[in-house]
């Protein structure tokens, strides 16, 4: 009950802060910091007060379309809330992210923001297929609309690309969800769609894989690994700066959840035949991503081939199918929300200030903005994996996880952190050391509003990267109840 | 046969007839009302009334059960929910022509009976169990409609429209006619269930039969290659005629169709099977690729619809075969009754839009909408998503449900065409959608015509049925479910 | 005065009439003789069905034969309408002149 | 004290925070106080508690702080763990770290580029010194996984400290990703242990690792090693070392001579056990460490860049302690790391005071007769190289001599000890000739020496140690890292390792005063050729660049755009040519409509009939 | 012999219509048209329906072909129209269509002859008593379709032909 209000009361505030566009420009964003707050305390709350003895903290199952035997069910589970939680704070940074960057249709800008970040939500509770590929869907239009209008130069091209991405591999999984429900049916002659019900079905191995594949396919594309990633830099670099946060901290994690929650658990023998190519597009997503970020010569898509790199890690780590890799993925997801949409909030902040996203065209910007550099430095070297931060957590143990399933496989993506190395450190030349470019007369530096979410976030990697137990006990009550590992 | 016999109905039989009887009566009436006061309120008014006082007798007439009247009209749950779906249509329809007409015919009251006569004839065909209320239902459809098509005094579109429809429609019809001949010659009854029953050995004269039957069907349904006339009937057509012709006259077509093709067992034919298969096909992704980049709005609507159509076929295929039969039927009623939404809704706001001499159909003319009309590009928008499937609107569960009955009678073909005709078709809703976004390029004060308050109440209403029917479609699944199938 | 014809014999027959009305239709610019074509693949029809109903002996052919007609007069009237307006606002019967939409 | 060892690593922690958090903003003397203060107390602490572990005579003592995370049978804790290895190792670190840091006091103090610059300066020192003692302290391999990389980010952040350069910038970013390889390499070998032997912690695993096949140890060792060769700049990832020294030269004293470069030789000296069990292992060591010490000693001949001399002294040294751990000299090659770390960082910071005076000169062939100018660096700098060059009594003969020793006596034959001692050879020729060419013959240059005392404090107490630092330890490492064999000095062996170094610093006075004429001889074809091949370091950078960094470079030129995408564009392109051609057949013409009907029905009609 | 009977008007009727599509003068063809429409009516009379030939000849022949000979004539369809025809019926335009007409004639009189047998009409004559017991009875609802069939076609027919002439009138 508690969840969909949540959802609804998201959904509601996106409708009050178009509203309240009339009172003053202010006050959208003000309320959408109020309901990612609020909810940021209330995932805090459910958090301290603890899971129940079903390891769950909220459920509920009301139905919804009888015919097809479609429930609105929500569950929220320990990897539920940490992905919720993480959501809430991300909405926080994304609001702030584009505090000044946006000109005009506020009020819209953050019903958008609420509503992708409710359909969030959705995807990370539901417990049913269909409500979840409901809610898969629901997250999509708003974060087209974050692109398509508040979006660069060329907003047409990647929102189109984006959503095209997204929902024909959308409608993969839609195929494949209905087979396997259809297949249950066979089997037991009961039509429905719960997650609970579906998850022991017997499956022609044969079938069964296609169906996987269906899922793995618009995960895949989600998360993204090579070679269906092609969507992400071009979304990443037009998106608004607060696009940009979401899509990197929160949407791309949605596949990787849809993964350790559904492709996985749902068809677990077809999933680990599939384990060695699964690993194998993760390895080369790592090496791949690492070296397309080297390549580029723009902030944001730098970042964002970084990020198809960063996921390679959690195909690597799930598909180990043991605790270890589990649990790096968990983590990394985690992590790489922080660290990333620290560095697109920067590349928001460098681009409205200087109007290029173009690295050739900044250099000694340390000298204009030192707090900047700092803040830019310190995740840069998280997101290359530095011990002590988050990213190394998730990295470590997934990599130390796909060892122990694949030695050969872990030793190649190892090499992934060598590369990591390269396109990260030669962000930071290009952007901030180096020659002052002379035709940058001055920069405004970070003030308080944008260096308290970073050090928030800071905090949150260090906190991950240093005592990660927080993290891996809210996952772990998940992985032992989903029953892949062995 | 004595003259007592003659007029011999039924009690049930008459109530049956009832809303039939009192369309009829109503338009008698309307014409000595138009004839005697040539006023256009007069007209307005009484086609509204004619078009619902029957409505009221929908009720009764379900009470009373499947009833099938003289052999030429069965009266069921399934011919009353078209029924109402036209009149429906047909209301919406004459809402929105009475601001749109004015400006174009000195003379509107013919219209409203033009209109009052093709639901007539689009009801009949709906309830049509026999070839001759077939013929004549469709005729008076069409008859209505070539005369509608051409309504507007000036303008050569409109005209084209009407000439191309008049002569393409006339030479299916013929074939049509020709195809039932052949039928009638082998099973010597014009009755639909006779071509059922039809030995072995007289099939080639059958299926020849019913070839031609399917396609002079095909060819009002709009299916490639039958598809030609569509756009061009379409563009030239008035706006609000458009969304009459893309919704009754299809849905009339449709309705009788699945009739013919379950009570004639036409599925049972392997031939006509493979016909209406590769038709389908050829609709789903040529209708798309037609409609990529195409600029028009109406013409892209109208190789939209080229490819629902295509899309429809699932559930004939489905509903063709014994075991699929009620989810088929279910799939098809309630996409036709999503589709009617949003395809009137699409129209509608085109219609809203129009001004006193020409259509909004360029796609270009919609740059900014959201910011100049938020409330009509919202409707838009949620047609367009609507009609691409995108959850949160009705399309997506009438989509769900094509492909849950394509896949639980594992059409698996048809499935796959839907899911890739779809995934062309999403680029081209999105266009629409993306356009609607743009901010406009200079401050010029945005234009914002006077939008009919009747036209607008309609679209707006049009909208949140899309929505709501979306977000909570188990009322009219469970409605379709207790009419039962023809 | 009726006498035994084979019936697929009158369906050729009528087939053959169809079939001429349809190359009419596939040859013509002049819409008036599209017209015409179009009465003869509805004629065809009729016959098609009049030769049905003499198979088996029944009135059902001849009065799906009737409704055609009244569809055929119905058809005509409005085309006939259409085909003056045509003329004044294109000046042309040619359909193929008349054509401003495609695409 | 004890009990407060986790203050050791914590209080330069807590001076980095300070910094960090301040962004800047405090005055230069309080961040100077921080800087070097926080340094000092932790050296003081350590004292203590490395006075009290002595007297208890345990063997080692560990402080548990708080289990890292727990992951199944992956539970890393964060533990300090002091034994007489680490704890030589945080003497080093804490208080050769403090005296650099109070040198840097004074030679950073106006030269940073920004007014935060001196704060951001002690920032990075103190995380490195947090670092590096995480590194010598952590009870699992994957805290000192942490120190290790902590130290390679500090090594990245204070090389590329003058940032406005860009060619300061490359240094740092080769430093950095040349290691990584190694550290890849590692943990590697990281997550090859944890699959074998199901932990990390390091006591545990050795303890376990008798239950390991050869092969498997064997595979470790390398493993290890490559981490070990890459942190430490031996061959083949040495090549980012003397690139390295583009950052100021308390940090040259401090990461890239000091510690940091050492820790490749501590990682194999903890790992031990491993490498007990894996001889082939063991023996890559030595070759590893004969080889990088025989090519930088030669490349360090042709150098004309002092710190570049001292940055390839520094290699051979290493090499030294390599040999030193592949031979069995296990004592030894720590002893020699400590002596090393005295000398190393005397040279360095006294060839900062010669730079600082003579205004950022670092040619040699530039200066000249410094001696009078500059005496206390000079005096520093004699002092540091005789040791460099072992001449008896001084600190690096007890240690060198220890090395060679051992090498005799290896089991492939004296192949080391003849190596090692041809390198002690061209060291006494290297030093001599640095020592000569910069400080003696006519004056070049102007300078002024601007040190003050906390400049040449440092120095003074460093020379002690360079001297002294051999006996005056020599008995206290004997018991904390067990006795040393000690063969007699009178060997025939010993004598050539105490005759050599001897006669090199005489050819080399003859040579490079220019008494002794050899310019044919250099000036030979042959001669140049070699002068110059020396002088790239063998060529390492040049086939590097040609063989990784050229190839992708033009991967990444050419993939700029994404190969992978022109699928996705393909087939949009596909599609929308699909369209153009759809489009076309949307004539208007009313006939080839209905001629498409016609087909449509023929076909039809045909599918009917052939069915 | 007795089939002579069908097989005469058939063929003028196939004849016939062949001009009718073919003839360059809308009156011409017309006429035509009027010769096929009776051929066919003949063939009604032959098949045993009087009734439907009867209705073929007054409204098919009658009416209607009057009806497109006013509108001929209202257009002044004259020699100019007959010299554009030609200008619009080139030769080659045949081919195409004609092959595409053919391949259908061969399919269609291949699947035609598997009818089975009995294949003969009955031979009885359905006169107009029979037709008007069905049509006032089961077929009650068709003919009252039929009554709005032509009413739609009524106010169709009116509202354009209308506009016609008010718009004749005004320059």
């Amino acid at each position: 009950m508690i969840l969909f209000v949540v959802i609804l009361a998201l959904l509601a505030a996106g409708v009050v802060a178009w509203a309240s566009e009339r009172l003053s420009k202010d006050a959208p964003r003000l309320v959408s910091i109020v309901a990612f707050g609020a909810g940021l305390i209330w995932s805090a709350a459910l958090w301290l007060d603890g899971a129940d003895a079903g390891g769950l903290y909220a459920a509920m199952d009301w139905p919804w379309i009888a015919r097809f035997g479609i429930h609105l069910a929500l569950e929220m589970d320990g990897l539920s809330l940490l992905m919720v939680a993480l959501t809430m704070f991300l909405g926080i940074v994304a609001v702030v992210s584009s505090w000044d960057e946006i000109e005009s249709g506020h009020g819209f800008f953050q019903f958008n923001i609420l509503w992708v970040m409710a359909g969030v939500v959705g995807v990370f509770t539901a417990m049913d297929l269909l409500l979840f590929f409901f809610f898969w869907e629901v997250m999509l239009i708003p974060m087209y609309l974050l692109i398509a209008i508040w979006g660069h130069e060329e907003k047409a091209y990647a929102s189109m690309k984006f959503f095209l991405f997204t929902q024909i591999s959308g409608l993969l999984m839609l195929f494949a969800i209905l087979a396997l429900v259809y297949v249950h049916h066979g089997a037991t002659g009961e039509i429905t769609f719960s997650y609970k019900a579906l998850l022991g079905t017997e499956i022609d191995p044969r079938i069964a894989t296609w169906l996987m594949l269906g899922f793995f396919v618009a995960f895949a594309t989600k998360l993204p690994s090579v070679p269906v990633h092609t969507w992400l830099p071009d979304a990443h670099t037009q998106a608004p700066t607060a696009g940009s946060v979401i899509l990197a901290g929160i949407l791309l994690k949605t596949g990787a959840y849809g993964i350790i929650r559904f492709a996985v658990p749902l068809f677990p023998e077809a999933s680990a035949d599939f384990a060695l190519w699964a690993m194998l597009l993760g390895t080369v997503s790592i090496l791949y991503g690492g070296a397309m970020a080297f390549s580029q010569s723009d902030f944001k898509r730098l970042v964002a081939y970084s990020s198809i790199a960063h996921m390679g890690f959690i195909l690597l780590g799930v598909y180990a199918f043991n605790e270890l890799g589990m649990q790096g993925a968990i983590v990394t997801m985690v992590a790489h929300g922080f660290s990333t949409a620290a560095l697109f909030m920067m590349a928001g902040a460098i681009q409205q200030r200087l109007h290029t996203r173009e690295m050739s065209e900044m250099g000694g910007l340390w000298t204009h903005a030192p707090r900047m550099g700092t803040m830019t430095l310190f995740f840069v070297i998280a997101s290359v994996g530095m011990p002590g931060l988050g990213n190394f957590v998730g990295e470590f143990l997934a990599l130390l996880g796909a060892f122990q399933e694949n030695w050969l496989m872990a030793v190649v993506a190892t090499a992934g952190i060598v590369v990591a190395a390269v396109y990260g450190l030669y962000l930071m030349q290009r952007s901030f050391q180096g020659t002052p470019n002379p035709d940058i007369a001055s920069m405004r530096d970070f003030g308080l509003r944008e260096m308290s979410v970073m050090a928030a976030m800071m905090a949150g990697l260090v906190w991950v990267g240093i005592y990660p137990q927080h993290v891996l006990e809210l996952s772990n009550a998940t992985i032992q109840t989903l029953g892949v590992l062995p | 046969m004595s003259a007592a016999e003659v007029w011999t109905l039924s009690a049930a039989e008459v109530w049956a007839l009832a809303p039939y009887l009192a369309l009829a009566g109503g338009i008698a009436l309307l014409l000595l009302a138009v004839a005697a006061l040539r006023s256009h309120r007069l007209a307005f008014w009484g086609a509204i009334a004619t078009l619902a006082i029957p409505l009221a007798f929908v009720p009764t007439a379900l009470g009373g059960g499947t009833q099938i009247v003289d052999d030429v009209l069965e009266i069921d749950g399934y011919a009353l929910f078209f029924f109402v779906l036209f009149s429906l249509a047909a209301i919406a329809t004459a809402v929105l022509s009475a601001r749109y007409l004015g400006s174009r015919a000195t003379h509107r009251q013919e219209f409203y009976l033009l209109l009052t006569t093709a639901t007539l004839g689009a009801a009949v065909t709906a309830g049509a169990s026999h070839f001759a209320t077939f013929l004549m239902g469709l005729e008076v459809l069409s008859i209505s409609l070539y005369a509608m098509i051409a309504y507007p005094e000036e303008g050569h579109p409109p005209l084209e429209a009407a000439a191309k429809y008049l002569i393409l429609s006339g030479a299916a019809s013929s074939t049509m006619l020709f195809g039932m001949a052949l039928i009638y010659a082998t099973s010597g009854s014009l009755n639909f269930e006779a071509a059922g029953d039809i030995a072995a050995g007289e099939r080639n004269v059958l299926v020849l039969g019913q070839a031609m039957l399917l396609v002079g069907v095909f060819f009002k349904l709009s299916l490639v290659p039958f598809h030609m006339w569509t756009p061009d009937v379409y563009q030239g057509a008035p706006a609000p005629v458009t969304g009459f012709v893309a919704t009754v006259s299809k849905g009339a077509v449709f309705a009788v169709l699945l009739r013919y093709a379950i009570d004639a067992d036409l599925l049972s034919s392997p031939a006509v099977g493979i016909v209406i298969a590769v038709i389908a096909v050829l609709s789903m992704v040529v209708g798309n690729i037609l409609a990529l980049l195409q600029t028009n709005l109406k013409r892209l609507l109208a190789y939209s619809s080229i490819a629902h159509l295509g899309y429809l076929m699932i559930a004939l295929v489905v509903a063709g075969t014994a075991a699929g039969r009620a989810l088929g039927v279910e799939s098809g009623l309630f996409y036709v009754a999503g589709y009617f939404l949003m395809t009137l809704a699409a129209f509608g706001v085109v219609t809203v839009l129009s001004n006193e001499t020409d259509d909004a159909d360029q796609i270009s003319g919609y740059d900014g909408l959201l910011w100049r009309r938020p409330a009509i590009a919202a409707v838009l928008a949620a047609a367009a998503l609507a009609l691409a499937g995108i959850p949160l609107t009705v399309g997506f569960f009438a989509k769900f449900y094509l492909v849950a009955a394509g896949v639980g009678n594992a059409a698996w073909g048809l499935v796959w065409a839907l899911i890739v005709g779809s995934a062309i078709g999403i680029y081209y809703y999105l266009r629409i959608v993306f356009a609607m976004t743009k901010r406009p390029e200079d401050d010029r004060p945005l234009e914002a015509r006077r939008a009919p308050w009747e036209g607008l109440a309609t679209v707006v209403l049009l909208g949140v049925l899309i929505v709501l029917l979306g977000i909570y479609p188990s009322p009219v699944i469970e409605l379709i479910r207790e009419l039962g199938g023809p | 005065m009726a006498i035994e014809v084979p019936v697929e014999q009158v369906l050729m027959v009528a087939a053959g009439l169809f079939l001429l009305g349809l190359l009419g239709v596939l040859v013509r610019r002049n819409i008036i003789f599209l017209l015409m074509s179009l009465e003869v693949m509805m004629n065809s029809a009729g016959l098609a069905f009049i030769a049905a109903g003499a198979k088996w002996g029944a009135p059902d052919g001849q009065i799906m034969f009737m409704l055609i007609l009244a569809l055929a007069a119905a058809e005509v009237a409005v085309a006939l309408g259409l085909v003056l307006q045509i003329s004044r606002r294109f000046d042309t019967l040619d359909v193929d002149a008349a054509s401003e939409l495609n695409g | 004290m004890l009990e407060y060892l986790w203050l050791v690593p914590a209080l330069p922690l807590a001076g980095f925070f300070a910094l960090f958090v301040t962004e800047g903003r405090l005055p230069d003397k309080i961040v100077a106080v921080i800087g070097a203060g926080s340094v000092g107390l932790a050296a003081l602490v350590a004292l203590g508690a490395g006075m009290e572990f002595v007297e208890s005579g345990e063997a080692s003592y560990a402080q548990v702080l708080w289990t890292w995370m727990a992951v199944g049978t992956f539970t890393p804790s964060i533990t300090l763990y002091l034994d007489p290895l680490s704890l030589v190792m945080t003497g080093v670190i804490t208080g050769v770290g403090f005296l650099i840091h109070l040198y840097a006091t004074g030679y950073m103090w106006k030269d940073h580029e920004e007014p935060e610059g001196l704060s951001r300066f002690f920032a990075y020192m103190n995380l490195f010194v947090f670092a590096m003692l995480m590194l010598v302290l952590g009870d699992n391999l994957l805290v000192l996984f942490l120190g290790w990389e902590g130290v390679g980010l500090c090594s990245y952040l204070l090389i590329g400290f003058y940032h406005r350069d860009p060619e300061n910038g490359y240094a740092a970013r080769k430093a950095f990703v040349v290691t990584r390889v190694g550290d890849t390499l590692m943990a590697i070998g990281l997550f090859l242990l944890f699959r074998e032997l199901g932990s990390l912690d390091i006591q545990t695993a050795l303890g376990d690792a008798g239950g390991l096949d050869a092969g498997m140890a064997t595979a470790i060792g390398l493993l290890l090693l490559g981490g070990a060769v890459g942190k430490s700049a031996q061959v083949p990832l040495q090549t980012w070392l003397p690139d390295a020294m583009a950052g100021p030269t308390p940090v040259s004293a401090l990461i890239h001579a000091a510690t940091m470069v050492t820790a490749g030789v501590y990682l194999i000296a903890r790992m031990k056990g491993i490498y007990d069990l894996a001889p082939i292992a063991q023996l890559a060591v030595a070759i590893v460490g004969l080889v990088t010490l025989f090519i930088s000693s030669f490349t360090a001949l042709t150098q004309t860049d002092i710190k570049r001399i001292l940055a390839y002294s520094t290699m051979s040294q290493i090499g030294y302690m390599f040999m030193a751990l592949g031979v069995g000299a296990w004592s030894a090659g720590i002893f020699h790391l400590m002596t090393h770390a005295f000398f190393k960082a005397l040279l360095f910071l006294a060839s900062g005071s010669v730079i600082l005076a003579l205004h950022h000169e670092q040619d040699i062939t530039k200066m000249g007769g410094l001696w009078r100018k500059l005496p206390v660096p000079f005096a520093s700098m004699l002092i540091g190289s005789i040791a460099l060059v072992a001449v008896p009594l001084t600190s690096g003969f007890y240690s060198k001599d220890a090395i060679l020793l051992t090498a005799w006596e290896h089991d492939t034959g004296p192949w080391f000890w003849a190596g090692g001692v041809l390198a002690a050879l061209m060291t006494a020729l290297y030093t001599t000739r640095m020592m000569v060419v910069a400080f003696l013959g006519e004056t070049k240059t102007e300078s002024h020496d601007a040190s003050r005392i906390n400049m040449w404090g440092p120095l003074v107490v460093l020379a002690m140690l360079s001297i002294g630092g051999g006996w005056l330890t020599f008995s206290v490492l004997d018991d904390l890292l067990g006795a040393i064999d000690h063969i007699p000095h009178t060997h025939p062996a010993a004598l050539v390792t105490v005759v050599l170094p001897l006669l090199g610093i005489l050819l080399g006075y003859f040579v490079f005063s220019g008494r002794m004429n050899v310019n044919s001889l250099v000036e030979s074809s042959l001669g140049g050729a070699l002068r110059r091949f020396w002088q790239s370091g063998w060529a390492f950078d040049w086939v590097y660049d040609r063989a990784f960094v050229k190839p992708f470079l033009w991967v990444a030129r050419v993939n700029k755009g994404d190969v992978v995408d022109l699928l996705f564009r393909i087939t949009a392109a596909v599609t929308r040519g699909l369209h153009h051609i759809g489009a076309l057949t949307q004539t208007g013409r009313l006939r080839w409509y209905a001629a498409n009907m016609a087909i449509g029905l023929i076909v039809v009609v045909l599918i009917v009939a052939s069915v | 012999m007795d089939l002579a009977l069908f097989w005469i008007p058939a063929a003028v009727a196939l004849v016939s219509t062949f001009l009718v599509i073919t003839r360059r003068n809308a009156a011409h063809a017309l006429i035509y048209l009027v010769v096929s429409l009776l051929s066919v009516a003949v063939i009604f009379f032959v098949l045993g329906a009087p009734f439907a030939a009867a209705l073929e000849v007054v409204i098919y022949a009658g009416a209607i072909v009057v009806l497109f000979l006013f509108v001929v004539m209202m257009l002044n369809l004259g020699n100019t129209s007959v010299m554009r025809e030609s200008r619009w019926l080139r030769p080659g335009m045949w081919v195409g269509p004609a092959i595409l007409v053919s391949i259908l004639l061969v399919t269609m009189v291949f699947l035609l002859s598997g009818l089975p047998d009995p294949g003969n009409t009955k031979g009885d004559m359905v006169g107009p008593k029979a037709v008007g017991n069905e049509l006032f009875r089961p077929y009650l609802l068709a003919v009252e379709l039929a009554g709005f069939l032509l009413l739609a076609a009524l106010i169709g027919a009116y509202h354009l032909g209308r506009r016609y002439l008010e718009q004749r009138r005004e320059p």
